[in-house]
């Protein structure tokens, strides 16, 4: 993959070739592009599982497909993005990527786990396709005992199996980064210099590692329970209907903080390099980004306001999630801020970035909504809900994905993708999306509960709305994938800075040799220092190699 | 039906609802406020800084404290009124007025059951009174359900080997959708039906109509009888079993020292699981009735418990 | 974790690194086994509280000779891993493959105590399912309790295996003098793994063989 | 970092020792009825000491920096954080929701 004119120079995609030089890796850079694959391929089955749905409700009565075949399609759809897309996309894909290269280290602290990662991520979606071929499993995302553990007849254990294994890959993955962010930075390179994207996944890690086995202990225990009769959620035995939902939320909605953190680590990387300015109050950014993810931990009960939670823990749980509202709002205040006298290009990343804060916005607003006890009794489960995290999950967090897989494809790959292609596609994403989403606040409040295969004919107009916005989306999410596979071939090649961005990545050549520096940089520098420094670190041995 | 042709905001149709809207109207004022806000500023920047010159390079600027704090305390003073007005209304929500009109719902999968004090039960739709605050107590025989109005901006979760309560005020009569909101199987979106809110004099009319049937206050003594329960709590303590007259509501005091407010769930449990919570100075003697007696059994006994505590005022007069 | 012994692995600067990162790194698995294990603690500790009667009684149903044994038995098992991290620390090869050995002997007897122990509940009808037998009234909850025991040693139980199959390995390499008192890092992480494993027990024995016992 | 501090054997010796005795300690106070959860408490609070003296002296956390002590801590925060909240709600679920506001 080198272009005709470029010298024949080493790095890391033409150092060695063929499917064992690929599936044998321990280069942080090649595994990068392997869970892109995975990712990119479970993006687009949770996809085709989304377009279903949404054909489905066209129309008020369920006449394309079974009730019993819609609820798998919900199900396959919930636990396809949200497993196998959203948690590993930014930090499997970038996060590999990058963190050695924005830290100044030749690779991360363990490659042989990170390696492992991928693999126990492949088997973990292998059981899940398997459970889907099967016959499907209908129970929701969720998993609610008992419907799950006791109630249903579908392929409950096997899928559970599937995101029980995909869960180590997401253990592994943030062991390796808090460990590597500890221990490994280049000299120089203090807490308080690392690129705002490196403190968006340690606090990401913080979460895969205090959450995610939480996950796999209690899907474990929905197992045993349908495998082993185990009465451990059985209501027939005295079973605590709640146990499961505690247990399932207190991952669950730290994992929403997992898929939106690295989102907003690639905004503020995005925003400061476009408009050419330090982030605004990067500090506060910073702690801003840790306190989601610990506060991130007190809040799940507010999935159960109306599920036979007590009143008391109801309430502890709406003031907590009013708190865990704040961090959030500090962050978007501060991106705005530093938007303010800077020098700003519409360059497609850019165009991702404002549509992210925008979206964001109102994504975050409106979880507000659910946070009030009040709003909370007449939403929950509703349209209103799903409108509320499909502005966080499409609208920001797959916004963000898109936006980094931008930004940082001339690093990867040595080439630039076609800009004006790029900008039409960040913008038919974004009115696509918002047609698909925003009818459905609408609806939500109107009353239409989720997860329904028939609904009563007055909510058809906004259904119909919100399938057309879909196709739009659809549409908007094919083209990136065409013109970035076209720019590997034809795009023109990207010297080591196209974007003039700072950042020790940015400092190396693209892509970069497999050891990433030839000299190990000191850094001297605060981060994003535009305007104040050359480069934020110093080469021992005069400027880096292949300026 | 607004102009449109179709519905851009649910009707309200109990006392909660405006309470409910009024505050929604608030979180949705402060949401455009503030999305406008951030939009504004977007675009005014976007333009006003926009690139002129490729190696253009702006002033550094770092950041600014007193800005952090404002956008710190003025979100976290708004998220807090929320939260105070919230719970407000949530703890309205979840405190049935005593004198409410109780009615037994029964959950399962795909339908509602409904059964009426007086005797009449209904599948999939409730008669109401409107201007009557009327609380039900649901269970369900399997999974979780929950029982959604949304005319009445009210809806609570529906698990199985528990009652959970929801209570509302109809104020127009009509017929409001009813939805099961907590997904359930397979016919999940099938297990819908109405809330028919009838003017106080038809709602009693429709009461008494209806074939002949036995209100459960009666239903639930012969059970109280059949099953053997007198044998042991007769009245006036005079059995080995405490009597259950004037029970609900009571505080309880148990062996094992802690003192339990006797409600629904209270009776629920010791019928099924009577060794769980034993009555301070009696044996732990009573059997289980865990298989002998179904969901709408219970309620029966507990309609019959909830009559006797008229009666034993009568008995004590006598 | 690489093998090589004295030279460090290409990512890392130095030694000293290197054994800091797999030291952070194993603390950090740690915290997620203690979450794994929180799951089921939790699940345990609300069961109690709403049913302490039938945990009680079915608590008594455990034989607490066996289980007391069972801990001193891996008491022991921790304190000969103690003995072997710091052998290898000394760089004393005999006296490290002794100690693991001595470690992995110990580990193997709590197992077959503990898989004697669940023969006997078998036996005795105990194991939740379509069979599960509890004489008197609080046989419901009683099989709560008993998914929840055997859940948890099921689940210790298979970190022991897991731990007697590394501890074979580290016997291999430890034998093939693949440790110095410079390289010692796998075996000091096994310690790290085969300690806490001995710490869920600590918190189990109580936990599952102590409840209501002055009630029997 | 265990920064290969040797520990003497008298230390392990007298920490195994501590560690039987008090094993023995516990399961002979289940035999005593201490009142209401006295038992529990008390077996809890000697599990504890037992794991404490496990994770500083045989873990070598005693001698380690002061980020391994934050790494073992926040394992063990965290779940106080899923115990806590979820018991604050199962322990108040039954009481009677009374006008607060």
């Amino acid at each position: 993959m080198n272009g005709p004119v470029e010298e024949r120079r080493q790095h890391y995609l033409n150092v060695n070739y063929g499917l064992k030089s690929w599936l044998l890796t321990i280069d942080h850079k090649r595994i990068a592009w392997l869970y892109l694959v995975g990712v990119t391929f479970f993006f687009f089955v949770g996809g085709l599982f989304a377009t279903l749905i949404r054909m489905e409700l066209l129309t008020p009565q369920g006449d394309l497909v079974q009730a019993e075949t819609y609820n798998k399609l919900f199900t396959m759809h919930g636990v396809t993005m949200i497993f196998f897309f959203l948690i590993p996309s930014i930090p499997a894909v970038l996060g590999n990527f990058l963190i050695p290269l924005m830290i100044g280290a030749r690779d991360l602290a363990f490659p042989r786990l990170n390696l492992a990662s991928w693999y126990i991520y492949i088997l973990g979606g292998v059981f899940t396709l398997a459970a889907a071929a099967a016959g499907g499993v209908d129970t929701g995302w969720t998993f609610y005992t008992p419907y799950s553990s006791i109630y249903s007849n579908t392929h409950v254990a096997l899928t559970v199996i599937g995101i029980f294994i995909t869960g180590f890959s997401s253990i592994l993955t943030g062991l390796n980064f808090i460990v590597t962010i500890h221990t490994m930075r280049a000299p120089g390179m203090t807490w308080f210099r690392l690129p705002l994207f490196v403190w968006a996944h340690y606090a990401t890690s913080i979460i895969f590692i205090l959450g995610t086995p939480v996950i796999a202990i209690t899907l474990a225990l929905v197992a045993f329970e349908r495998l082993f009769g185990l009465g451990i959620f059985n209501p027939e035995l005295g079973g605590d209907p709640l146990l499961f939902q505690h247990l399932f939320w207190f991952y669950s909605h730290p994992a929403v903080y997992i898929m939106i953190l690295p989102g907003m680590g690639v905004i503020s990387e995005l925003i400061a390099c476009f408009s050419r300015k330090r982030v605004f109050g990067y500090d506060f950014v910073a702690f801003s980004s840790l306190a989601i993810a610990v506060l991130g931990f007190l809040v799940w009960g507010h999935h159960m306001f109306v599920s036979g939670q007590s009143v008391y823990a109801s309430m502890i749980f709406s003031l907590l999630s009013m708190l865990v509202a704040i961090p959030s709002a500090i962050k978007v205040f501060n991106w705005t801020a530093t938007l303010y006298k800077g020098s700003i290009s519409f360059d497609a990343p850019m165009i991702y970035a404002l549509g992210f804060i925008g979206l964001f916005t109102i994504g975050g607003l409106t979880g507000l909504f659910l946070a009030t006890l009040g709003v909370d009794i007449h939403v929950h489960d509703t349209y209103f809900v799903i409108a509320h995290f499909h502005y966080i999950m499409v609208g920001s967090a797959v916004m963000a994905y898109l936006g980094g897989i931008h930004f940082w494809w001339p690093k990867m790959t040595g080439r630039k993708y076609s800009e004006p292609l790029a900008r039409l596609a960040a913008v038919i994403i974004f009115l696509g999306f918002n047609l698909t989403f925003f009818p459905q606040f609408v609806l939500g409040y109107l009353g239409m509960p989720r997860r329904y295969h028939v609904y009563p004919p007055e909510f058809q107009v906004l259904n119909v709305m919100s399938t057309a916005g879909a196709s739009i989306l659809a549409v908007g999410y094919v083209l990136p994938l065409a013109y970035l596979i076209w720019s590997l071939r034809y795009g023109v090649v990207a010297g080591m800075n196209p974007w003039k961005a700072k950042g020790l990545e940015w400092e190396t050549a693209s892509p970069p040799p497999t050891d990433n520096f030839d000299v190990t940089p000191i850094v001297v520098h605060e981060a994003y220092a535009y305007g104040e420094a050359e480069s934020q670190a110093v080469y021992p041995t005069g400027k880096p190699a292949n300026v | 039906m607004s102009t449109l042709g179709f519905p851009l905001f649910p009707e309200q149709a109990s006392t909660m609802a405006p309470r409910v809207d009024q505050l929604y109207y608030f979180l949705l004022g402060v949401s455009v406020f503030f999305a406008t806000l951030i939009l504004i500023l977007i675009v005014a920047f976007a333009i006003k800084y926009r690139r002129r010159s490729d190696d253009e390079q702006p002033q550094p600027i770092v950041g600014n404290l007193g800005l952090e704090i404002l956008w710190t305390v003025v979100p976290l003073s708004l998220t807090l009124v929320m939260f105070v007005w919230g719970a407000r209304l949530y703890f309205i929500t979840f405190y049935p007025p005593s004198d409410a009109l109780e009615i037994n719902v029964v959950a399962k999968q795909w339908m509602w059951k409904v059964q009426h004090a007086e005797g009449r039960s209904e599948i999939d739709e409730l008669h109401i009174p409107t201007g009557r605050p009327v609380k039900l107590i649901m269970t369900s025989q399997d999974v979780i359900h929950d029982f959604f109005v949304p005319a009445f901006r009210v809806k609570n979760d529906v698990l199985p080997g528990r009652y959970t309560t929801l209570w509302f005020e109809a104020t127009k009569p009509g017929a409001y959708r009813l939805f099961c909101s907590q997904y359930c199987g397979t016919q999940h979106s099938g297990m819908i039906g109405y809330i028919i809110a009838l003017e106080p004099a038809e709602f009693q009319t429709w009461l008494s109509g209806g074939a002949a049937a036995v209100p459960m206050a009666t239903a639930g003594e012969n059970l109280f009888r059949k099953l053997g329960c007198i044998s042991c709590h007769a009245a006036n303590d005079t059995g080995r079993g405490p009597s259950l007259a004037g029970l609900l509501g009571k505080a309880v005091r148990l062996q094992s020292g802690a003192t339990v407010t006797a409600d629904e769930n209270y009776i629920r449990d010791s019928i099924l699981e009577p060794q769980a919570k034993i009555v301070a100075g009696y044996p732990s003697i009573m059997p289980t009735f865990k298989g002998l007696i179904s969901e709408d059994g219970i309620m029966q006994i507990i309609a019959y418990l909830k009559s006797l505590k008229r009666e034993e005022g009568a008995q004590v007069k006598k | 974790m690489s093998d090589s012994s004295i030279v460090h692995a290409h990512q890392f600067d130095d030694a000293e690194q290197q054994h800091e990162a797999s030291w952070l790194g194993m603390w950090v698995f740690l915290a997620t086994e203690v979450m794994f294990f929180g799951g089921m603690f939790l699940g345990y500790t609300i069961y109690r509280s709403t049913y302490p009667a039938a945990f009680a009684d079915a608590s008594n149903h455990l034989d607490i000779w066996l289980g007391t044994i069972n801990t001193a038995v891996l008491i022991g098992s921790s304190f000969t891993m103690a003995l072997a991290v710091r052998s290898a620390q000394l760089g004393a090869r005999k006296p490290l493959v002794l100690f693991l050995i001595l470690t992995l002997v110990l580990g193997a007897l709590f197992l077959g105590i503990k898989f004697t122990e669940y023969y006997a509940k078998i036996e005795e009808n105990l194991v939740p399912g379509s069979n599960f037998s509890f004489a008197g009234p609080l046989g419901r909850a009683a099989e709560i309790f008993f998914s929840f025991y055997f859940a948890m040693t099921g689940m210790h139980a298979l970190h022991m295996i897991i731990g007697l199959a590394l501890l074979t390995a580290m016997i291999v390499k430890a034998g093939r003098g693949r440790f110095s008192s410079v390289y010692n890092t796998p075996v000091e992480l096994v310690g790290l793994y085969w300690h806490f494993v001995y710490i869920v027990w600590i918190f189990l024995f109580p936990l599952l063989y102590l409840v209501g016992r002055h009630l029997q | 970092m265990s920064s290969g501090h040797i520990v003497s054997v008298k230390l392990y010796l007298a920490i195994f020792g501590a560690l039987l005795v008090m094993t023995l300690a516990t399961a002979g106070a289940a035999f005593i009825d201490l009142g209401g959860n006295l038992n529990t408490a008390l077996a809890m609070v000697i599990a504890a000491c037992k794991a404490l003296l496990v994770i500083l002296f045989f873990m070598h956390v005693r001698y380690s920096s002061r980020l391994t002590w934050v790494f073992v801590g926040a394992g063990f925060f965290w779940l106080m954080i899923l115990l806590s909240l979820t018991l604050a709600d199962v322990l108040s679920r039954r009481w009677l929701p009374t006008l607060l506001l």
